[in-house]
């Protein structure tokens, strides 16, 4: 079995990219696979890279991204034996199965965490572009502080790009010095630049992809979107032959691949009931988060 | 004893072109050496090679007896090698003081420095604005501003190339002098000029190069000048050379002749609010020469500007063969047949990077010559080229060259073959004999004469007093903007031309 | 009140955005001036904050961190102008492939030296320096006299550079080179000196702007971290009409309306952001045509000296 | 370096950037031998590689005339990048709008519109330029991350389609996609509508009154107003051809490659087409050469990644070298504007009569 990935961006991110380039080399270790990566793919080399793998015999050829959709629909076409994997990606066919998280709903308890914890009652959050994954983010996050304080301002900041960390310090000061007490940045390397402001400014921030806690203190809650135990989990299907042209949504049913992270000592214990309430409310089906 | 610079075997080539071919030279302090030669003959090339901007193929250069490698102007600058150069090296965003300052080491650029440069101004006689830019001076204050660049850089050699082509009669004279103060102070002094009348006033001995070979060092003084030219040229007399029988001079009558060029009551205000052109009338006659006579930088260049089309005058009118063309393009001048030599080859004349051929046809590509089947005929173009090559004996001979590695003459002729040929009812020309030798320059004044006496004006603006009065039917006086005088140029003195030349404006009205 | 809070941030915001591509402008106009375009403005931020995350990682001393990034520029600045001045590659071609290498090579040492964990590792930097009595200045103390050291260093230079380009011998001989080589050349201006000296300068500066992002913003490498500041110093320098001071508030001023931009996207969620993300852009492009950007550059700037040539 | 023939420094240049690039991929744990093969081979002998090769040439040899032309008429056109989004939003635009017509006539209709999209991007610069002396440089500049924007904003607001998971247009209509060249493979009619430009601008540049005038004005403005040539319409116009060929490049990527507009759909092309326009000395012949060599390089550097494994960021230092080398070798000593085919066809000739001469001795 050979499985590779292509990638929008630097596989040392910090964010998306790392996330998907050691989730498909670990998973190759411990399955078997051997695993190949592209990183920094862009747009016009799509479709090249993709059947560039296709044609070299790759049986499982990953898009890392909602990006990649449409040039997986146009490659996996061309080569009917070759099972296709969009991440974060919205559409199916025979050979082409789709990745993604239920990203409002951890991002609702994000929300709810920043919510709780902010005294300023405004919090923030920080992102480079907006389309699905991003919009889906914000709207649980909003709803989420929204159910934990009713009055609470979100602000929400567009930066443009991934990378520029000095832009992602610059907003979430200027989050900050608007009030908010707790901000979630979502970019790439630029998340970096984030957190760094919330450190100097002794606010409150949320991690996303991994327990983000164990770099920065700071951190009140992470959103672990754990790209890793996703693509593990069909990984180990692909291994055994049984992927599908199926969406593999997690949820926070899927723990493996979509779980909360360490909870800040400072978060006062009903606050963390509270939060395991809701989780447990998902995972019933009892709390819907939309968009779903 | 040993001579102070010793130049042996020096060989220099540029591709194909053998510009020096084993160039030898001994030359001592306080001595003037005049270099003649041909277009494209090698001196300036030669000059270069002395200043470290070539390097020679081959050769060596000993200075006191000793070996020195001339790396670099910089260099040559510490061996205390200056040159002046034919086109002048200034930075055009810059004033004069900071051009003259720019390299010197800073000891030398204080208070007293600027001191030392208006010193030298006025022990020269040199007319030269420090509030301006150079892009803004006039080519003649240009010229002077190069001079005094080399000049406070205390040399022991200088290397004058052809620096008087655009100084006025009036500065020549005391320019000439002051060079032969520095040779009398020991200086060596190189001079690159076509006019054997300067050198004979300046030189003690004269170096004739041909094609790139030494043809002698021979004493001035005891040497006639048909000797000069004889080496120079190769043994053929001088009208062979160029192909063409020296006309004889004949004033044309012209006085019934229609006027091809009516100027009539142009003024010039510049955007500062000078007036560089006030009320200026005149009338050239199709078939005459009329010549423009004056100090450089007294609107004669804007008038033949404002004729050809390059600046819109403030008011007054401007007919050609009775039409009038106050406000036309200069595009459909072009088409109306007036041909310009601008007086700034390098500036406007000539586009550097394009071939020969290219340059001859650009002003009038659109013309049935150049054009077949609509297209622009590359084959026209050349056979043309070639044969404007050969009538006008540019070298060297190869139309396909890029213009930037022909010589200062050659270049020259290269835009007048160009306009000449494209003059149908008017021909405008700026110092045209502008670094042309001797040969050239008949050659050239023939091809003058002979189109108009194929029926078009020309208008001929030199500050060169004696080309004027030489070719021209009347020649005006041309002062402050203004026309001071209009003579015949057979019933005239020099000094009369001297007086109207340097009218003070309120004696004009 | 709120709008002097608000001010004070803008301020401040302005100085952050601001310095980097200020260094990056100076340098760029230290070149022009003296006839070379540097385009590799960008790769040499990288090279600067690679050198700066690299020296301080090591050693843990953010000033050998500096020294590190600082001669990080000067190697790229100097690689440039081997290419420009002694091969005479165009000198855009040479830019846009010094970018692609160091963007590169960066990367690749980084992966080197710091593991993995490229992004991750954190090293030290400066902290903000507190100018005695005008740091406690309403609105402007905190935002611009209290700024981390490397803001005071550009200010410095910027004064120090306009003064040894416009008032100094060398800087006369520097803007010679820059208006007409030859003519510098045959007055005895060492030509080919002067220029390497200038672009070494000039990528040193560039170095500082990634520096000063390394050192005294978010105290780690991350590949791309120049994301672009290169290019808009690019325009600084037109903006500022080659003149140091000029390019500094040109850069400044672009910082300036990036971060209104951020307060912007506050007041007006409705609007779309890529509008606020444009206005940078537009702004400057406002200033140019309003302030009629005439002057010109320095004559010569790109085209390669060649002493022979004529 | 005078000493050197076109040929061997050419070899030089090659070799120094390769072993240089070889230190790095043995540094990184690969064997350099067997990625420079990948890298020459599939960029141009394998059919996928070739493929892909043509692929990025098409826009790149646009994006190169786009600055060619400007450039020729004393302009610089940095905005190639910007045009290519307003070229590639307009005929997206058009073509969504009008999805129904035939492919004959929709297809040329979508050009227009793309050249006229890019064209009104390349105004706005040019009119300052021309009419109020502002440095083009800048303004086209600043333009291409305006432009960026906007088409970032169009697919993420008003063009996007249904539900997709980034922001991307719908598909245009199978009657406007360009037709494909090489069987089942990417690669489209593009290539060869920029070779049919080439030639077209490489014949009106140097055959007609017109581009002759234009180039007059790059080469020496003065003159060329001397030569009764109108500066500021001529670099309107030559303004206005280059932003339509780039308009033309983003047409090309989006009905040729990717059939939707997208969000960053153009990788850079508008900065390759730079390098392009003056490694081919800014003669439009040359030019489609220089994108594929460009082209050549960057497809092959990513083969040499997927077949070999080298890390992406040595190969881009290779890249980086290689372009830097080889824009060495092709500057000649003092003639920096003589055409790479005129210095081969002279290094054939001196080939030539020195074998003969050979021969006859
Ligand atoms: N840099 C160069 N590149 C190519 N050819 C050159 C170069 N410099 C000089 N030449 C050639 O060398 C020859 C000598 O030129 P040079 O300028 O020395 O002539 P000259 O005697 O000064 O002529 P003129 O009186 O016209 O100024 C000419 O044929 C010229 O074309
Ligand atoms: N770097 C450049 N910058 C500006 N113009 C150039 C440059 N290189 C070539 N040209 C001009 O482009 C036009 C066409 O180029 P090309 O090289 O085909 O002309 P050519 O050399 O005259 O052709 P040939 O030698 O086949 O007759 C010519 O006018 C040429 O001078
Ligand atoms: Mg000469
Ligand atoms: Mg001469």
């Amino acid at each position: 079995e050979r499985a590779a990935i292509v990638m929008p961006g630097s596989i040392s991110d910090n964010g998306w990219n790392q996330a998907g380039f050691e989730g498909l080399t670990k998973a190759g270790e411990v399955l078997g696979f051997e695993a190949a990566f592209s990183e920094s793919v862009h747009q016009p080399e799509q479709i090249e890279v993709l059947s560039d793998y296709a044609r070299r015999g790759y049986d499982l050829v990953i898009g890392h991204g909602g990006e990649f959709q449409d040039a997986v629909e146009r490659v996996a076409a061309r080569f009917p034996e070759t099972m296709f994997m969009v991440n974060n990606g919205l559409g199916t066919k025979d050979n082409i199965a789709n990745a993604d998280f239920y990203f409002s709903q951890i991002a609702y308890l994000m929300g709810y965490v920043a919510g709780s914890m902010s005294d300023t009652g405004t919090i923030g959050i920080i992102a480079a572009q907006q389309f699905k994954f991003t919009t889906d983010t914000v709207a649980g996050y909003e709803a989420g502080a929204k159910a934990a304080n009713p009055d609470v301002r979100v602000l929400v900041t567009w930066t443009g790009d991934w990378d520029d960390i000095a832009k992602g310090k610059e907003a979430a000061l200027n989050q900050i010095s608007q009030g908010a007490d707790v901000v979630w940045p979502t970019m790439d390397s630029a998340t970096l630049g984030s957190m760094q402001a919330v450190q100097e400014k002794g606010v409150y921030g949320i991690g996303i992809y991994r327990d983000a806690i164990n770099e920065w203190p700071e951190i009140l809650q992470s959103a672990i979107l754990d790209v890793r135990g996703n693509m593990r989990s069909y990984l180990d299907l692909a291994a055994a032959g049984k992927l599908e042209g199926a969406l593999y949504r997690a949820d926070m049913g899927n723990e493996l691949a979509m779980r909360i992270g360490s909870f800040h000592s400072d978060i006062p214990v009903d606050v963390v009931d509270e939060v395991n309430n809701l989780i447990d409310a998902m995972k019933s089906g009892t709390l819907v988060v939309n968009p779903q | 004893m040993d001579p102070f610079l010793n130049v042996t075997g020096i060989c220099k080539s540029f591709g194909a072109v053998r510009a020096l071919h084993n160039v030898n030279l001994l030359a001592s302090k306080g001595e003037c050496i005049a270099i003649l030669g041909e277009n494209g003959a090698g001196k300036t090339t030669f000059a270069s090679v002395l200043i470290g901007l070539y390097q020679p193929d081959n050769g060596e250069i000993k200075l006191g007896g000793a070996p020195v490698s001339v790396s670099s102007p910089a260099k040559a600058i510490e061996h205390g090698i200056g040159m002046i150069h034919q086109h002048f090296s200034l930075v055009g965003a810059m004033n004069a003081e900071e051009n003259i300052l720019i390299g010197l080491p800073s000891t030398k650029r204080g208070a007293e420095a600027r001191a030392r440069i208006r010193q030298l101004c006025s022990d020269f006689d040199f007319n030269v604005d420090f509030d301006i830019r150079v892009t803004e001076m006039p080519v003649g204050m240009k010229q002077r501003v190069e001079i005094l660049k080399a000049l406070f850089r205390d040399v022991s050699i200088l290397i004058l190339d052809e620096p008087t082509s655009v100084l006025a009669p009036t500065e020549i004279a005391p320019f000439l002098k002051g060079v032969r103060k520095l040779v009398a102070n020991g200086c060596l002094v190189f001079f690159i000029s076509h006019k054997l009348d300067e050198i004979r006033e300046i030189a003690d001995r004269v170096m004739v190069m041909r094609h790139g070979r030494v043809e002698g060092v021979l004493p001035v003084a005891t040497t006639p000048m048909a000797q000069m030219s004889a080496l120079m040229m190769g043994e053929k007399p001088t009208s062979e050379t160029v192909g063409m029988p020296k006309a004889e001079k004949v004033r044309n009558d012209t006085s019934s002749a229609p006027d091809a060029l009516v100027v009539s009551d142009v003024c010039l205000i510049d955007p500062g609010g000078a007036e560089i052109l006030q009320d200026l009338t005149l009338t050239v006659k199709a078939g005459e020469i009329l010549g423009i006579a004056g100090i450089d930088g007294n609107g004669q260049t804007e008038l033949s500007e404002v004729i050809t089309g390059l600046k819109r005058q403030t008011s007054g009118a401007i007919h050609l063969n009775g039409t009038e063309i106050s406000s036309a393009s200069i595009a459909s001048r072009i088409a109306d047949g007036i041909g310009f030599v601008p007086e700034d080859r390098h500036a406007e004349g000539l586009v550097l990077s394009l071939s020969v051929e290219e340059n001859l046809a650009f002003r009038s590509i659109g013309d049935d010559r150049f054009m077949s089947g609509g297209l622009i005929s590359r084959r026209a173009m050349h056979e043309i080229a070639s044969d404007v090559v050969a009538a006008f004996d540019i070298r060297p001979p190869d139309p396909k060259l890029n213009a930037s590695a022909l010589s200062g003459g050659n270049q020259q002729k290269i835009v007048l073959a160009r306009e000449v040929a494209r003059a149908r009812n008017l021909l405008v020309v700026v110092q045209p004999t502008k670094g042309l030798d001797v040969g050239a320059t008949d050659f050239v004044q023939n091809q003058i004469r002979a189109v108009a006496q194929s029926g078009v004006g020309v208008l001929y603006i030199s500050t060169e007093l004696e080309h004027v009065l030489d070719i021209s039917d009347r020649v005006a006086v041309m002062a402050f903007g203004r026309i001071t005088g209009v003579v015949d140029p057979e019933n005239t003195t020099l000094q009369d031309i001297g007086l109207l030349m340097t009218a003070a404006p309120e004696e004009v009205k | 009140m709120i709008d002097l809070v608000l001010l004070g941030d803008v301020l401040a915001g302005t100085a952050r955005l601001g310095t980097p591509i200020a260094f990056a402008a100076l340098g760029g106009v230290i070149a022009e001036r003296g006839g070379l375009y540097n385009i590799g403005l960008e790769g040499q931020i990288l090279a600067g904050a690679l050198g700066a995350a690299a020296g301080s990682f090591a050693t843990g001393s953010a000033m050998i961190g500096l020294g590190c990034g600082i001669i990080c520029g000067l190697i790229s600045g100097l690689l440039l102008g081997y290419m420009s001045i002694r091969l005479r590659i165009n000198q855009l071609v040479g830019g846009i492939a010094l970018n692609l290498l160091l963007a590169g090579l960066t990367a690749f040492l980084s992966r080197q030296i710091f593991g993995a964990q490229a992004g991750g590792a954190r090293v030290n930097g400066f902290s903000q320096i507190n100018i005695p009595f005008l740091s406690d200045l309403p609105v402007v103390g905190p935002s611009l006299f209290s700024q981390d050291p490397l803001f005071y260093l550009l200010i410095g230079l910027a004064i120090a550079a306009w003064f040894w380009l416009m008032k100094s011998h060398k800087g006369l001989d520097l803007r010679a080179v820059g208006e007409n080589p030859k003519a510098a050349d045959l007055a005895g201006v060492p030509v080919f000196r002067m220029q390497y000296l200038a672009i070494a300068v000039s990528g040193a500066l560039a170095a500082l702007a990634g520096v000063q992002l390394v050192l005294s913003q978010v105290y780690v490498f991350a590949e791309g971290m120049s994301a672009g500041k290169g290019f808009i110093a690019l325009a600084a320098i037109i903006l500022g009409r080659w003149s140091p001071i000029g390019a500094i508030c040109a850069a400044l001023f672009f910082g300036f309306c990036d971060a209104v931009q951020f307060k912007l996207q506050f007041t007006s969620p409705e609007i779309p952001y890529q509008l606020f993300l444009i206005l940078p852009y537009l702004a400057s492009l406002v200033a140019l045509v309003v302030l009629g950007a005439k002057a010109s550059a320095p004559a010569s700037v790109g085209l390669p000296y060649d002493r022979e040539h004529r | 370096m005078n000493r050197f023939t076109m040929q061997r420094r050419i070899a030089i240049a090659l070799l120094s950037a390769l072993s240089v690039g070889g230190v790095l991929i043995l540094l990184d744990g690969h064997n350099p031998f067997e990625a420079y093969k990948v890298l020459f081979l599939e960029s141009f002998l394998n059919y996928w590689g070739f493929s892909n090769t043509l692929v990025k040439a098409s826009p790149m040899l646009l994006a190169g005339l786009a600055v060619i032309i400007p450039m020729r008429a004393g302009v610089f056109n940095i905005g190639g990048e910007g045009q290519i989004y307003i070229g590639g939003l307009f005929g997206a635009v058009f073509a969504l709008a009008i999805p129904n017509l035939p492919g004959i006539l929709g297809v040329p209709l979508i050009f227009i519109a793309a050249a006229a999209g890019g064209a009104f991007w390349a105004a706005i610069p040019a009119y300052l330029k021309a009419y109020r002396g502002t440095n083009e440089v800048i303004v086209t500049l600043l333009m291409n991350f305006i432009a960026i924007h906007i088409v970032s904003y169009a697919v993420a607001g008003p063009l996007l389609a249904e539900g997709a998971p980034y922001p991307y247009s719908e598909e245009v209509s199978d009657a406007y996609r360009l037709p494909i060249l090489m069987p089942q493979s990417d690669t489209h009619a593009g290539f060869v509508f920029g070779l049919g430009m080439t030639i077209i601008l490489y014949f009106w540049l140097r055959f007609t009154p017109s581009g002759f005038q234009l180039d007059l004005v790059g080469r020496n403005a003065r003159a060329a107003a001397y030569a009764g040539v109108d500066q500021k319409k001529t670099i309107i116009r030559a303004m206005l051809i280059g932003g339509s060929l780039a308009g033309l490049a983003g047409a090309i990527e989006v009905i040729g490659l990717k059939y939707r507009l997208f969000h960053l759909f153009s990788d850079g092309y508008g900065y390759d087409g730079i390098v392009v326009a003056f490694l081919a000395a800014l003669n439009p012949i040359v030019a489609p050469l220089t994108a594929l060599f460009l082209a050549g390089l960057s497809a092959g550097a990513g083969t040499m990644q997927r077949a070999v494994g080298v890390d992406s960021s040595v190969i881009e230092v290779v890249e980086g070298l290689v372009v830097v080398f080889v824009a060495a070798a092709l500057v000649t000593p003092r003639t920096t504007s003589i055409s790479i085919l005129k210095l081969l066809a002279k290094n054939l000739r001196l080939r030539r009569q020195t074998q003969r001469r050979k021969k006859e001795a």
